[in-house]
This record gives structure tokens, C-alpha cells and sequence, in this order.
């Protein structure tokens, strides 16, 4: 047993449905006791997703557990495909009915007898990979499905498009920022005149899965999904893949660089030098903040980042190497893939720390005093209580970063939001310095006298002890009610008696 | 719209139960608002990753750093039983009480530890002798139970640990009792002596979690009518449980506690007082006549106090009146809350409920139907476990003018046109007793109110085709 | 004379040298004391401008006093020409220099004889209009100029474009997100099948200015700058204009609709309806914001809207109309165009507020307690002081209002990024309302632990308080840097002079 | 790296004057930290709305809602003497002293007030009298002179506004004198009578406006040599200027403070005791020296400390040994940096400089020429009133490894590949004194260390053509 108060990454299902809900007509059954469906609730909220969620748990219940779940699975899987004509269900357990050890592959068989959809059951194991992995795992099983599958059919679209053209792999929902990285890499590769051929998993058919080998190669953004992918494409199917995090101006031009290598190598003669010196010295303006005035007053100050792998490593990176900032710590919560992050970071960080005990994390932060975090919700709330105010940069997800306006963190419009990011990071704590230390000089009095006025009424102790327990964002107003209430009638004292009353006079008045 | 508490010849209710799949949070849930609300404890959640982040995720809370509940996350170790349970909660346990201090440590057991069978029971007494804390065990597991019922399997094993009279008077009489409660107690005795407006009766006890503001304000309401509470289960902190002992009267304020009453009654040999529950001002008025009567006491001036209350209601009154509200079935609040609107005008063509229990809920069940006659609307099917895709076509042909639902269909059905407001609200918001219903109202009327603001935007459809809704 | 603690609008030349400064290749020269040449430092830093900014500060001191300035300014002036040959060279006086009344427009006629220039006085009151009259007066005058000598030569382009073309008029530099909102607009514009004849005056060269009538109509996004120029455009050039500031999706669809009655008024056949609902629909993103839950729970919620006329005008619409929040107040600080605010938000608010008083406004807001401030910089820190969060809308500028990323407030995207601003403004408070409510359950302790700890040494009072003068950010590490100091040398009592041996003794390592 | 203040025959500085277009802060700038220094200060600056848009943009300090100073902005009918000056000054000050009561009221006069010949000091003593608060007059405006002179001004006139013994004594005879102040005093007197390590010596005044921490180290620095600071001109109360009689010494720890050296000379018959600044180990040991010599104490271990400092402040020398740094001209902090720079073995072909007392700036220009022959290299042109436009050409040709200079040509220039570092910096930071030498650096090699960091990036030319630089 661990005592965790919070994760950051979540348990296998919550991958294995990112996956399937990203497909377009693709249906997950969870077969869950009740309320392990929150994922729907994350989905809808989080991403003001405006269809339903793909998902419906089939509740194990009591009864469901004495009589064994087979039956109600099936029939599940078999009203689905009756109900939705989905082109794939995938089945998936939880934590939970994993430990059942249930037959699901035979439930998987027997279901598909009755289904027009295919029938998946997602290969994952519950206890030994988490939201990442499993995500990762189930891609590429869907992938590898049909491809197979179509294999057999002999209509595996293998001939390369005329063009030099790209799959995108590991857009997924519920992933931090991707819808807004997708456009903009979407943006990069039409700059370098490639086509993209497929998204996966965002949106794509499975049906258009068989032409995944027509493009010239894959390109996976995020280390933590579409890694496995695209190395079973590569082994089997002999496609070259770039795993080059195009984040800041220096490893999104070695991304590109890369890109370039594989295109000619392949037969194309692209030069993207000119593309990528205009981009970084004139277009992005991320280079010219790393030389300005206000890059410059940043040298040397002290960071901590911390987050998944990919957003993680990019960023101690950009700190590091782009803008002269200190990063005193890098930290990752993929521990799975510690030795990577190790040795991605080493060079640009006074210490590393691979862990996924937000306890650890929080005291190394209090320890070190950084002047800005970059980290991800979690560390946000630490920096609150220590007055250090922190950019988030990664997963896990909150609605704050699902942002409507367009922010993605990959390209050249990436490498502009990161430098506001870490530009606002720092000034923001400056502000609040100058604020403490100054603030004696200054008169908060003046502004605030309109709330705090004294009055002539007497609250008792009871009445005063529930005002207290009043948001203090109302409480002032919730006074001012009270008293002009009890004035008005001509009460002296205020208790417990007439603050309720008050409320109610009040309330009626709209 | 008075109420005649005399029974009358009302119609029978339709139930039906479609046993399907439908979508609510998991019972552990509570612990997020248990924790706060008791707060010299510590919630230990013994499960697995999947229990964890549904807590951090749904319930929002993630703003606090280090509250004081965490899990217990089953590795493969502890699913393969290679590990001993007790000396692992035993090594968490130790870390929480150096950390922490609490005054009791509540371990909610989960779906997980019900299917590995893992003897929560059995091992807490020992553990509880060696760390010297009380712990208290619920199995608030999704196989039993739904959303606020997790509150209820709380509740019900707290009944438990509630003193006897005998009890305290020994501890009492040994100058031993905790000096800190006494403390704590001191302002109230003085108050009890001081105002001696109370008629004599029996001791009463309420049970069901609620904020503070309303403890308060549902206690003063008895005061008035000289009625005396002589404690709640649970109390600000585990030390001051409330003594509950043979004969005592007991009563819920929730629907959803069903297993404590039943608790109470059979293990403690409580008197449970059947009431509607003290939601809206009919139903606070119903529920302050039924404690009146059953213990003599005289109620006083309520029919005006309820009078003056929908009076100042009629605003938002007018907005719902003659409107249809769907319940799809999430917090077991569903027939107090249905109850309430169609006192207010509303129409309901459906209630859906995760559980129903028809005994516990008699009172308000018959004040529906009741309510349904006297406001001359069609009474309503009761949907036990409802099947969500079921409902959704139903709702698709219905057309309801809102949709009181979980929080996994509210963004679509509001794509679709179809207004809709948060259940858990309401399992969140301070909703009991006469000053609260406002606030009911506040939360049902927003969509409403919002689609006024918006009604000439034509931003009603917000999704390309109609999909298989 | 006026006690002012703050103000919103800059003085009549800032406006004037924000036009000239815009448009490519025109200097301008200021006759004004050492000092009043600020606006160099505000473009290079605020804009963070990569060139030298074309404005020269022809010093007045007492010597130049004593003699009169001609010789001086009238030098200054054909030295610029020779040196940086602009199309035109604006002299503009300042507040103070204008008391001199000297006969600045005989020394532009002198200029004139030596220099190849283009060589302009603005024309402008100094004591009578403020910056933002100052720019759409300046604006004016320059277009006028250009119009006018084009039609003493005869080649003033008056045919119309063969295509629908327009005029942006009103981008302007150290303008509040300008340079977003003409991306956006330009953008809008294409997606319409609008050509952009020309954009005024950012980056506009003068010799263009004669061109300014082959555009089918002129558009003036800001009211503040722009609308003198267009009035003037279509008094003597016959040029429809539309002045309706495409900010929201009621007043962007708005817009559009008043260009297509434009165009198909000039014979063109335009229809924009689909476009309008499928961007308002389903591209972008805020009216789905509006109607989601998110946006449900802020129904009836309490804001002030404090800004210039465009924005405060602007926001006061979207949150009342689009999005369900109660408008307690709104105002501006453009007094002189008051009229038209007070008739523009009536409607749409409990009470208007038109003052440049910052204290006055202030004590409004403490006063009503909103729930958020959408304002300036200025109202921004009254939120601080009072607990309410505010999302800035409007000038006057400060360098975060020139973010690197993408971030237009008119348009589509412009929508999805008020949405976000008003979501965050209000969530950002609701958060730090929880954690007031909640604090007390939290374990601060825990995590600060690590700083607090207590330490075996004694402080004397001296340094101590010499310690307390340190901002809070460093006080704990220079606490611990000094005590470790003294343990190493076995000091008992932390004195003054230990303080500073040991922040020598530290700055040394580095 | 020994000082020897013996004189030997040091080579001529060469001085130009250009008297051209420059760009520097306006003298009221120094509002920005006076308020800050003087807490029971409040300053109105009685000017044009140019004047207050200048402060609240260039000195960002726009985060303070409501600061102790602000504006008296002259409308038309100020301008064209509609109005009556006192009537209207009246009512500013009634409305400060009513909102905040300071000690004090510092008119600061601008360039407007010069033309329109407002007759600020006519004014004020009738004023003061009425509203019963001291105002001091200062002309810090834009025409005679720039940026950190505007501190000159302010000090210059409150050093008339210094106590004489005589007037102390009478009041202290009176026991009349401010209570609050013998409080404060007191900690000072009990601790002046405890240590007596002092060498008996003539009172001596130090003035100069220095942030807290800075004038408690000087103050330790000089105690360290048994030399005892009477007083600060300004200190951190109006009510606590320091007595200041005929015959005391006084020495300026600013190179921008010509005339409130010359007030106190001439004025309060003080003797001006002329030393280089205690900007730089160099500049501190030489200060320090050459107080210790006119006082006549013999000063100990100071050539130990300074090297001592020097040891401290190797690493960042040796990132800028061998380097050129070209001064614009600023904040008139110029000649000091220079020698200190040069000290640490750069080289700087140009000094533009506001303004250059020769007299006042006498010692520390000697030590620069000094420093420049000790190190072996040439010396630099000191270029007074600079022509910008003409620097950025010698800049352009020069190519210097770093130039110190005023906000405006900042960003430019290193969109150019020319490093740059804001003068302005220098008048915020704490640079005074042996400890804070290591700041200066800290500052000075930060553009470098920068460049180190994104050396290998390729990003110094940011302007796609180099214009007419």
C-alpha cells in the first residue's frame, strides 16, 4: 500500500479510453462497478466536450458479482453496436474488476458473434502501467489491429502519397493543450509543404487505418503517447518516425532538421535552413525576448520544473538553454521513464528528480525557494502557499487547461506562448515582491475604508461567530444587510435570531 | 398552498426499476465534504488508483494541497495478498498519526477491498488498541451503494461508536472526560440553563451531515417551537459525538441514510421519527409538525412562517411556474427536490433515483403524492437505477424545460438545447430548512434565467446534426 | 489645477507620435525639455521594439530658452532629414513647450526650404485634447495632407478596386493588442473575401496614403482612433465607413452584416449569413462557452467594466448580452466621448461611471464588491488590494498587455479569448475564495515547514530588523546563509556585523 | 590592485561637450525613490500631465494604487493665469494633508512652472504657515537639469530646512521637541554611550539619499574606523534631518549632488570634505581614506579588506577582464562606474555624461586618470551633453563588448548584437560600499553571462538589415 494524496498520472483505464474516445465512432464499454465511469464526467467538463462521452460502463453490482458478469457484458456490447453502430467497441475493466480475473477475451468472442462493430478487449494490465502506458499500449493494439486486419484483406495502402507526407501520431483527448499543438503542427508541416496524411487518434476513422503506411513518416510529439506506435510501424512496415518534441525555437529546428533528414533520405530534396532561420529571427519572437532587455534581467534566476516527460524536458531545456534561466531542479513524474528524462536533462539542470510523491516534490520547492515554478497543477497549489508563482506546463489535466483562446505549446506560435508564460511567471512574483516590500508606504486604507466603516450595532458573540463563518467575499455585504435590517426595525443588538431573519427580509428583495 | 398534515386519499405512485447503466458518483465521494465537516478526523480511502483520481478529478478539490483524507492505494503486492494487510495499514496509519494527529482515523472501504475480501473489520479493533486512535470502518463501495450513500455507510458505523448515557456518567463521574469537550460544551450549558424556553420531552437526536450555517439555523427552528436537540450525528468533531441511547427519538434530515436509521433503530433502539425531509418550506414545515407531534409539543405559527417564506419565493416562482423538470437520478435528494418544484408550479415527468427505499422515505413519498394532488399535476414515474440511454430518448421526446442530471450529461444535452442544472449542487449547496429554499431556487432558476439573458441569440443548437441522442 | 494620483489617457503628443511613429519612414521631432522624450524608452520597452524609434528630441534648456528655438529646431530638423531621409518629418511640442507660443509653423516652413522631406506640424491643442484625441486628429491631418498634394499632382487613385476591398484604420503602435486585433481583422477580412487595401498607419508608408480611395469602404475597429479620419474620408472622398467594433460574436456578426449592406449597396453580391453561424456556431468557441455549464454557473454574477470607450463599451455588452452576468457598473474614462457610452451601455448595466478620477472608481468597485473587474492595469491593482480578481481590457498599456502569443480581443479568436478571460477572472476568484474558506483544514504547516524552522541562534534586535528589511522572497535563504555562516565560526548571536560578514562571505561562492 | 592616495603625475582627461540630442529621465524621477526614503514625506509635483504620464510609465511603479506623491496638473486656466496659483496650491495641500498628513510637503517644480513663472517659494511660506505643514520648495525641472540632479534640487533644499544646535537646544530646553522622534532616538543614544569606540572627531553629515540597508553598512564602515556619522541628509523622516552647523563636515556619497554640496558649503558654512565615491572596493577604500585623513584618524585593515573584496569578486571579473563598456550618459553615476570598471580591467573608450561638475567630481576624476595609468590602458573621453545619434555611430564603428545606457536604445541595440545594460539599474541597485561591489558586477556581467549562456544559438542579429544604425 502507497499513502498518496493526489497522482499525477491516472489508472490504465482512463489511457485506454483517451484512446477509444478519440476515434471517431469508436464506443468503450467499462465493465465497472458504479461510479468508475468518471471519465465521461472528465471528458464533458473538462474539454465542454458537446456530444456524450463514447463510454457506458456496464455496472458490476452485487448481483452482477454473484452471478458472474458474462451475460451482462455481452448483452452490453451486443445493444451498443445495436443502439450506436459504432465501427469498433473497445472493452475495458477498471482497477477494480480486473482483480475479478474474468474471462473478457471469451466475452470479447462471444459478444463479436452478435456485433456488426468489431470487438476489442484493450491488452492492458491494471496494476502494472498506468494512464500513459496504457494509452500508449492501446493505440497501438487498435493499430496493429487494423492493420492486420486489413492485411488480410490485402488492402493495406502501402504506396507512398506523391507528396512528402506525415501521420501525427498521439492527439489524443484529455491530452494538455493537444488540440491547440495539433493545429499548429498542422500549421508547421503545411509550411514545409508536407501533407499530413492521418491524426491519430484524434478524430480518425479506423477505417482509414490501412492507410497509415502511405505516408513518407510518422511524427510523434509527446514521448508518453504514440512511441509505441510508432515503433511497430517502423518494424513492421518499415516507416521512419521522428520522436523530436518540437517545443521551443532550438529543438522545434532540430525537429524540422530531422524531418529534412528523413525526406531526402526517402528521395525528396527539401532544405528547410532559410524556413527555419526566418522562423526563429523574424516570425517567432522568441529568440529576439531570449536577447531582449527583458530575457536579460531574468538571467540566472532560479527554477524549478517539473511535469511529464515531455513537457518537462522541453521546458528545462528552453529555461536553460534559451533564456539563461537556472534550473535548480527537473523533475518528472513518468518514472517508467526515468533514464530518458535523466539523460535529456542532466546537462541543463543542477539536480533531477524522478518521483511521483507530491509530498517530495513540495518539500524540494520549499527547499530551494525557486523564484518561478514551472510545473504542473499540484505544484501551482504549492507555489500558492509558498508566495512563488508557477507557469503550468504539463498534465495532469484541470480546466484551466483546456483554454478556449488558441495556446498551444509546440511550433513557432508555441515558442511566443512559453516565452509570455515564463516572461509572466517571473514579473508576477516580482510584482508581488515590490508589493511586500513597499506596501507599508502604501494606503491600502484609502481604498478599502468603504468596507471596513465601523458600526454603531452590537453583534453577540453567536451572531458574530456565524458571520465569521461567512465567505469573506459576501460577508462584508452580508453585514451591511444585516445591520441596515436590524436599523431599520430598531434592533440594538444583532444575534443569531436576527441575522437569519435579516436574510430572509433580504433575500425576498431579489 | 397550505398544508393539511391529515391524511387523505392520494394516489398511488408509479415505480419502476429498469436496473441499467446509469452514471453517479462513487459513494466514497463523501469523504469530501465528511472531512470538512468533522473536523478533527482523517479519511483513509482503501483502494486503487482508479479511486484516487476519480477523487482529486470529479470532486474538484484539487485546489487543496494536503487536505486531511488520502488513500491507501492497493499495489499488486496487496491484490495478490502477498503483503499483510495489517501491517500495511498499520505502517499508513502510523505515518498519519505522526503527521497528523487526528482525532479518529475513518478507513472507507471500496469496491476493491469488498472483492479481495480484505477483513477491514477485523483488523481496525486490533489496530486501533495498538495506535491508540479510533478508527471507524465504512464500506462505501459502488457493488452496494450510490453517490450520498457513501455518507450513509459513514454514518451508520459512526452510530456506533456514539456513547450511552451510562457511559458518559461513569467517564463524567471519574473527572476523566476530555477536558477540551467540556470546554467546548461549557457555552452550551450555560445557554440551556439561561433560556429555559424548551418543553419537556424526550432527547432528540438528528443525524446527517450538513454545514454549519444550517445545524444552526434548523436547530433555532425547533427552538421556536420549543423543541430541544440534544445532539447531531455527526457532531463539528468526532469527540463530541452525541450520546445516543435506548428510547432516544431520532431524525434524518437526508433521504439517503436510510442503513443509520435502520442502525439507530435496531442497534441502538433509537424511535425513528418518519418525516418528509426539511427541504422547501412544505417539507421544512412538514418535517417541524412531525417531530412536534410525536413529541407533544404544540407547533406555533408555522403555517404563516411557511406563508411568509413562499411569499418571498413568488420571483422565482413565477420563473418556474408551469415548467417540466427531468430528473434523471444521481443524489437520492430526487423526490424531496421534485416534491419542492411541483409545490412551486413545476411539472415531473420522471424521477429517476439510484436506490429507493420505500420504507424510509414513506413520509415524503406520500407528501408527493400528496403535493402532486393538491397541485393538480400528473404524478410522476419513479425510475429506480435508471438506464441513462433510455432516459435520453426519453427526454429527447419530452422535451423537458430542464434536466436535473449528473455531470457527465449536462454539456451535451445543453448542445442540444435541452437546459440542465447539476445535481451535485444540490448535495453541495445548503438547501435545508425554511431560509434555504431561495437558494433551491437560485440554482434551478439559473438556466433559466441564463436563457433569458441569451434568448435572442439563437445559440440554442449548438451541434451540427442531431445525433442518436 | 488637478490632485491626480494616476491617468488613464497620456498627454496630446504621446498620440501624435504613436501615428507618426507607426508609419514607415517618417520621423518625427519633438520641441521639448530633457526628459519629455519618454515615449522612446515606452515604445522600446513596451513594444519591445527592435528599432531605434524615429523620434528625436530637439532639447529645449535654458540657454535654448534665452534665445528662442528656431535656429535650433529648424537645424534639428534638416539635420534629420539629411541624416535618416523619412518621407515627412512631424514636429510636435509638448505640454510645456507649447507654452513657449512660438511660431513652430514658420520653422516648419523654414525646415521646409532645406530638407526633402515631407516636413508637418501636428496639429493639436495641448492643454485642450489628450492623447487619444491628439492621434485620430494627427491621423487625419497626415491622410489630409497626403490626399491633398496627390490631388494638386492629379494621382490620387479614386478607382475602386476590382474586387471588395477595405481600409483598417486605427492600428497604431503602443496600442492596446493592436497588433493581434489587425491580424485578426485581416484574417476576418480574407475569410470574407475582402481585400485590405491598406492598413493606417501601422507600417503604412506615406506615399501610399493616395491610394487610400481605391478601397471599396474604410473600417475603424477603435473608436478612440480612426473615426475622424474616416468621417473626413467620406465628406470629401465619399468612402462609406463601418464603426462598429467587431468585439463578441453579437457585435462581430454585427459588423459584418454592415459591410455586407456596404458591399452590396457598391453592387457587389455578398452573402454572410452561413458564414456568421457556422463561425458563431461552431468555430469559435464562445458561444458554446456561453451556453455550457461553465458559463451557466456564472449567471447573475456582479462585475465592473472599467476601460476606454471601445473595450469597456465591448465587454459591457458580451458579459450582459452573451454571457448572463450582471453589469453593477459601467464606465469609462473617456470624458469627452461620454455621450456616446452612456447611450451605448445603458441598457446593459445598473449604473454608468464617467470619470479619470482613479480614486473615484476605486471607491466604486469597494463599494459594490463584484465578483470580477474587468478594467485597467489600474483597476487591476484595486482588485488586488480588495481580493477581486480582474482581467484587463483595456489601455492604458503595460508591457503584459504586449504578450509574444496570440492574443486578438475582436474577431472569432478574439471571442475564444475573452471567454477565457472572463472563465479565468472569475474561477482565479472563486479558488481563492475556497481556500479562504477551507484554509483552516489545510496543513500549511506541512509544506512550509522546511522554512520556518526554528534555529538554534540568536538574532540581536538590529539584525533582525536589518533582516526583516530584506524582501520576503530571499529573507529565508539569506536567514539560513547567515546562520550557517555563524555555526561554521561559532558564533552565538547573530549581530549586524555578522549579517554582512556573512553576505560577503556567501557572495563570494558564487 | 593597491590604492595609493598620494598623487602622482597622472595623465589629462580629455573633455568634449556635444551639447546635443540626448535622451535621459526627467529630474522629477527622483520622486520615485524620495517618497520611498522619506516616509513621512508626501510629494506634489506641480506639472503637466507630460510630467505625470512620465512618472507613472517609465518608472513602473504604476502597481502602487495609491503612493505618497502625486501630481498637481496645471490645467488651461493654470497656464493662462485665469488662476490664482496660491488659491489653487491651497486647495491641493488642505486636500493631502486632509487624506494623508505628512511631515512634509515637497513641491517639486517642473519645466512648466519655469515658463509660466510660477512663484513656487513666494508661495510656500505663506502656505505652510496656513496649513501648519513644513513645504519644501525644489525646481527639479528639465531645463537646468537631468535625471538624478532632480535629487540635488530636493536635498539642496532641505539642507536650509536642517536644524541648527542652537534651535535643538532651545526646543529640547522647552521640552517641546517631537516625542515620537525621542523615541525613535532613542535605541541610537543608549547605543552611542554603550560603544564608545570612537575617535573624538568634528560632527560629520553624510548626504545623499541611500536606501536603508546601505546607509547601515557605510555607517558600520565608517564606525569600524572609529569615525561617528552625526547624520543623513535626507534620513527617513522629515522630522529627523539632521543638525547641521557652521564648521561641520559633510561629504556626498552621489556624484550628482554639486549643488547641495555648494548649499551646505555656502549656506550652512559646512566643509565639504571632496573624496571619490564609495562606489567599487576601489572607490569605498578611498572614500573612507579620505574622510579618515580630514578627521584625522588613522584608518586600519582597510588595504586587507579591499582586497579581501577583490578576492570575492574574481569570477566576475574574469568575465569581463580585457572587455570594452561605452557609457551614453544617464544618471551622472558615470565616471564612478567607469573607474571602478576599468579597475577590473575593461576598458572604456567613451563617457557621455549629463552633466560634469569638475570641481565637486575633482577627486574622484583625478582617481580615474589614476586607475587608467595604473592599469595601462588609455584613457576615456569624457563626452558631456551627448549627441546620441553621434554615439550610436561611434558605438556602431567601436563595436564595444557592453554599453551602459539609458532605456530608449536598450532593445535596439541588442536586436544589433550590442550587449547592453540599463544605466537606470545603477540608480535603483545597491552599489554602494565594499559588500555591495559584488552587486555592481552582478549587474554589469549579467548581459555577458547571458550571452554565454546563448552563445552558440546564432540569435545576435535580430533587424534583417542593419539600418542606419
Amino acid at each position: 500500500m502507497k499513502l498518496a494524496y493526489w497522482m499525477y498520472a491516472g489508472p490504465a483505464h482512463i489511457g485506454t479510453l483517451r484512446i477509444a474516445s478519440s476515434f471517431k465512432n469508436v464506443h468503450a464499454i467499462m465493465h465497472a462497478p458504479l461510479g468508475d465511469d468518471y471519465f465521461n464526467v472528465m471528458r464533458s467538463m473538462l474539454e465542454r466536450e458537446r456530444d456524450f462521452t463514447p463510454v457506458t460502463a456496464s455496472v458490476v453490482d452485487r448481483n452482477v458479482l454473484a452471478r458472474g458478469s458474462q451475460e451482462k457484458v455481452v448483452d452490453n456490447i451486443v445493444r451498443k453496436d445495436k443502439e450506436e453502430k459504432p465501427d469498433l467497441i473497445v472493452l475495458t475493466p477498471t482497477c477494480t474488476s480486473s482483480i475479478l480475473q474474468e474471462d473478457l477475451e471469451n466475452f470479447v468472442q462471444r459478444a463479436q458473434l452478435n456485433s456488426n462493430s468489431d470487438v476489442l478487449l484493450a491488452d492492458v494490465n491494471h496494476y502494472r502501467v498506468n494512464e500513459l502506458q496504457a494509452g500508449d499500449r492501446t493505440l497501438e493494439q487498435i493499430i496493429q489491429f487494423y492493420l492486420q486486419k486489413a492485411q488480410k484483406k490485402g488492402d493495406v495502402v502501402t504506396e507512398k502519397t506523391p507528396h512528402p507526407s506525415v501521420n501525427i501520431i498521439g492527439i489524443s483527448t484529455l491530452g494538455f493543450h493537444n488540440n491547440h499543438d495539433c493545429t499548429e503542427l498542422q500549421r508547421l508541416m503545411r509550411d514545409l509543404g508536407i501533407e499530413v496524411n492521418l491524426i491519430l487518434p484524434d478524430s480518425a476513422s479506423v477505417h482509414d487505418l490501412k492507410k497509415i503506411p502511405s505516408a513518407w513518416f510518422n511524427l510523434v510529439p509527446y514521448r508518453e503517447l504514440g512511441l509505441m506506435s510508432a515503433r511497430y510501424l517502423e518494424e513492421e512496415w518499415g516507416m521512419p518516425y521522428v520522436d523530436i518534441t518540437p517545443m521551443g525555437v532550438v529543438e522545434t529546428a532540430r525537429c524540422v532538421r530531422k524531418i529534412q533528414q528523413i525526406l531526402n533520405g526517402l528521395g525528396a530534396n527539401v532544405d528547410y535552413e532559410e524556413f527555419i532561420e526566418h522562423q526563429t529571427l523574424y516570425v517567432s519572437q522568441a529568440a529576439w525576448f531570449s536577447r531582449s532587455i527583458d530575457c536579460q534581467n531574468l538571467t540566472g534566476k532560479k527554477a524549478v520544473v517539473f511535469g511529464d516527460n515531455t513537457h518537462a524536458v522541453a521546458m528545462t531545456k528552453i529555461l536553460a538553454r534559451e533564456m539563461g534561466i537556472h534550473v535548480v531542479l527537473a523533475g518528472t513524474y513518468c518514472k517508467y521513464d526515468g533514464d530518458w528524462f535523466t539523460q535529456q536533462v542532466s546537462e541543463y539542470c543542477d539536480r533531477v528528480l524522478i518521483s511521483d510523491d507530491n509530498g517530495e516534490i513540495a518539500d524540494a520547492i520549499a527547499k530551494i525557494e525557486p523564484a518561478a515554478i514551472f510545473g504542473t497543477q499540484m505544484e501551482r497549489h504549492v507555489g500558492k502557499r509558498l508566495n512563488i508563482p508557477c507557469g503550468v506546463i504539463s498534465a495532469p489535466i484541470h480546466i484551466q487547461n483546456f483554454p478556449i483562446g488558441y495556446k498551444p505549446f509546440m511550433g513557432y506560435e508555441g515558442t511566443n506562448q512559453i516565452a509570455d508564460l515564463v516572461y509572466n511567471s517571473f514579473t508576477l512574483g516580482m510584482e508581488d515582491h515590490l508589493l511586500e516590500i513597499f506596501g507599508g508606504h502604501d494606503t491600502k486604507e484609502v481604498i478599502t475604508k468603504g468596507i471596513s466603516a465601523d458600526s454603531d450595532l452590537n453583534w453577540d458573540t453567536e451572531a458574530q461567530k456565524e458571520l465569521n463563518k461567512v465567505p469573506g467575499f459576501v460577508r462584508g455585504k452580508v453585514k451591511r444587510n444585516t445591520e441596515k435590517f436590524a436599523r431599520d426595525r430598531g434592533f440594538e443588538k444583532i444575534t443569531l435570531e436576527v441575522l437569519y431573519a435579516a436574510k430572509e427580509a433580504v433575500s425576498s428583495v431579489g | 398552498m397550505t398544508f393539511t398534515p391529515e391524511k387523505t386519499a392520494t394516489p398511488e405512485l408509479n415505480f419502476e426499476c429498469e436496473t441499467g447503466n446509469y452514471h453517479t458518483f462513487c459513494p466514497i465521494s463523501c469523504v469530501a465534504w465528511l472531512y470538512q465537516k468533522i473536523e478533527d478526523s482523517f479519511f483513509l480511502v482503501i483502494g486503487t488508483k482508479t479511486c484516487g483520481y476519480f477523487l482529486q478529478n470529479a470532486m474538484g478539490v484539487m485546489i487543496f494541497a494536503e487536505p486531511r483524507y488520502a488513500m491507501a492505494e492497493l499495489e499488486e503486492g496487496d491484490i495478490s495478498a502477498q503483503l499483510n494487510d495489517y501491517n500495511e495499514l498499520k505502517r499508513l496509519c502510523d505515518q498519519i498519526k505522526r503527521d497528523r494527529n487526528p482525532s479518529v482515523i475513518v478507513w472507507i472501504g471500496t469496491c476493491t477491498t469488498e472483492i479481495i475480501k480484505m477483513d477491514l473489520e477485523g483488523i481496525a479493533p486490533q489496530l486501533e488498541q495498538e495506535i491508540g486512535i479510533p478508527i471507524v470502518v465504512a464500506r462505501a463501495n459502488g457493488l452496494d451503494y450510490a453517490f450520498t450513500q457513501g455518507e450513509d455507510t459513514v454514518l451508520a458505523a459512526m452510530a456506533n461508536r456514539c456513547p450511552k448515557e451510562a457511559e458518559v456518567k461513569q467517564i463524567e463521574d471519574k473527572q476523566e472526560r476530555n477536558a477540551i469537550q467540556k470546554l467546548l460544551n461549557f457555552g452550551k450549558k450555560q445557554e440551556e440553563t439561561v433560556h429555559n424556553e424548551y418543553h419537556e420531552h424526550p432527547p432528540l437526536v438528528l443525524f446527517g451531515s450538513l454545514p454549519d450555517p444550517v445545524v444552526t439555523n434548523l436547530t433555532l427552528e425547533l427552538k421556536k417551537q420549543g423543541v430541544k436537540i440534544d445532539g447531531w450525528l455527526p457532531a463539528k468533531r468526532y469527540t463530541e459525538l452525541p450520546i445516543i441511547d435506548e428510547g432516544y427519538y431520532v431524525a434524518g434530515v437526508n433521504p439517503f441514510l436510510s442503513r443509520t436509521a435502520t442502525t439507530l433503530m435496531r442497534r441502538r433502539k433509537c424511535k425513528l421519527i418518519g418525516a418528509p425531509f426539511p427541504i422547501g418550506p412544505d417539507g421544512t414545515r412538514a418535517w417541524i409538525e412531525k417531530i412536534c407531534s410525536v413529541l407533544g409539543v404544540e407547533p406555533q405559527g408555522l403555517e404563516e412562517r411557511e406563508a411568509k417564506i413562499w411569499e418571498n419565493l413568488q420571483d422565482y416562482v413565477d420563473l418556474i411556474k408551469g415548467k417540466s423538470v427531468f430528473f434523471m437520478g444521481d443524489n437520492l435528494l430526487e423526490i424531496s427536490l421534485a416534491r419542492f418544484l411541483i409545490r412551486c408550479g413545476m411539472t415531473v415527468p420522471e424521477i429517476g433515483i439510484p436506490y429507493m427505499d420505500k420504507r424510509y422515505q414513506k413520509a415524503e413519498l406520500e407528501f408527493l403524492a400528496q403535493t402532486c394532488q393538491e397541485m393538480g399535476v400528473s404524478l410522476p414515474t419513479i425510475v429506480e437505477k435508471p438506464d441513462n440511454y433510455n432516459q435520453l430518448q426519453r427526454i429527447k421526446k419530452i422535451q423537458p424545460d430542464l434536466v436535473i442530471t449528473g455531470m457527465a450529461h449536462a454539456n451535451p444535452l445543453e448542445a442540444r438545447g435541452i437546459s440542465t442544472k447539476w445535481s451535485v449542487e444540490f448535495t453541495f449547496a445548503q438547501i435545508h430548512g425554511f431560509t434555504n429554499a431561495r437558494d433551491i431556487l437560485e440554482l434551478v432558476t439559473r438556466p433559466l434565467r441564463r436563457n433569458n439573458n441569451l434568448k435572442d441569440l439563437g445559440w440554442s443548437k449548438l451541434v451540427k446534426e442531431e445525433a442518436t441522442l
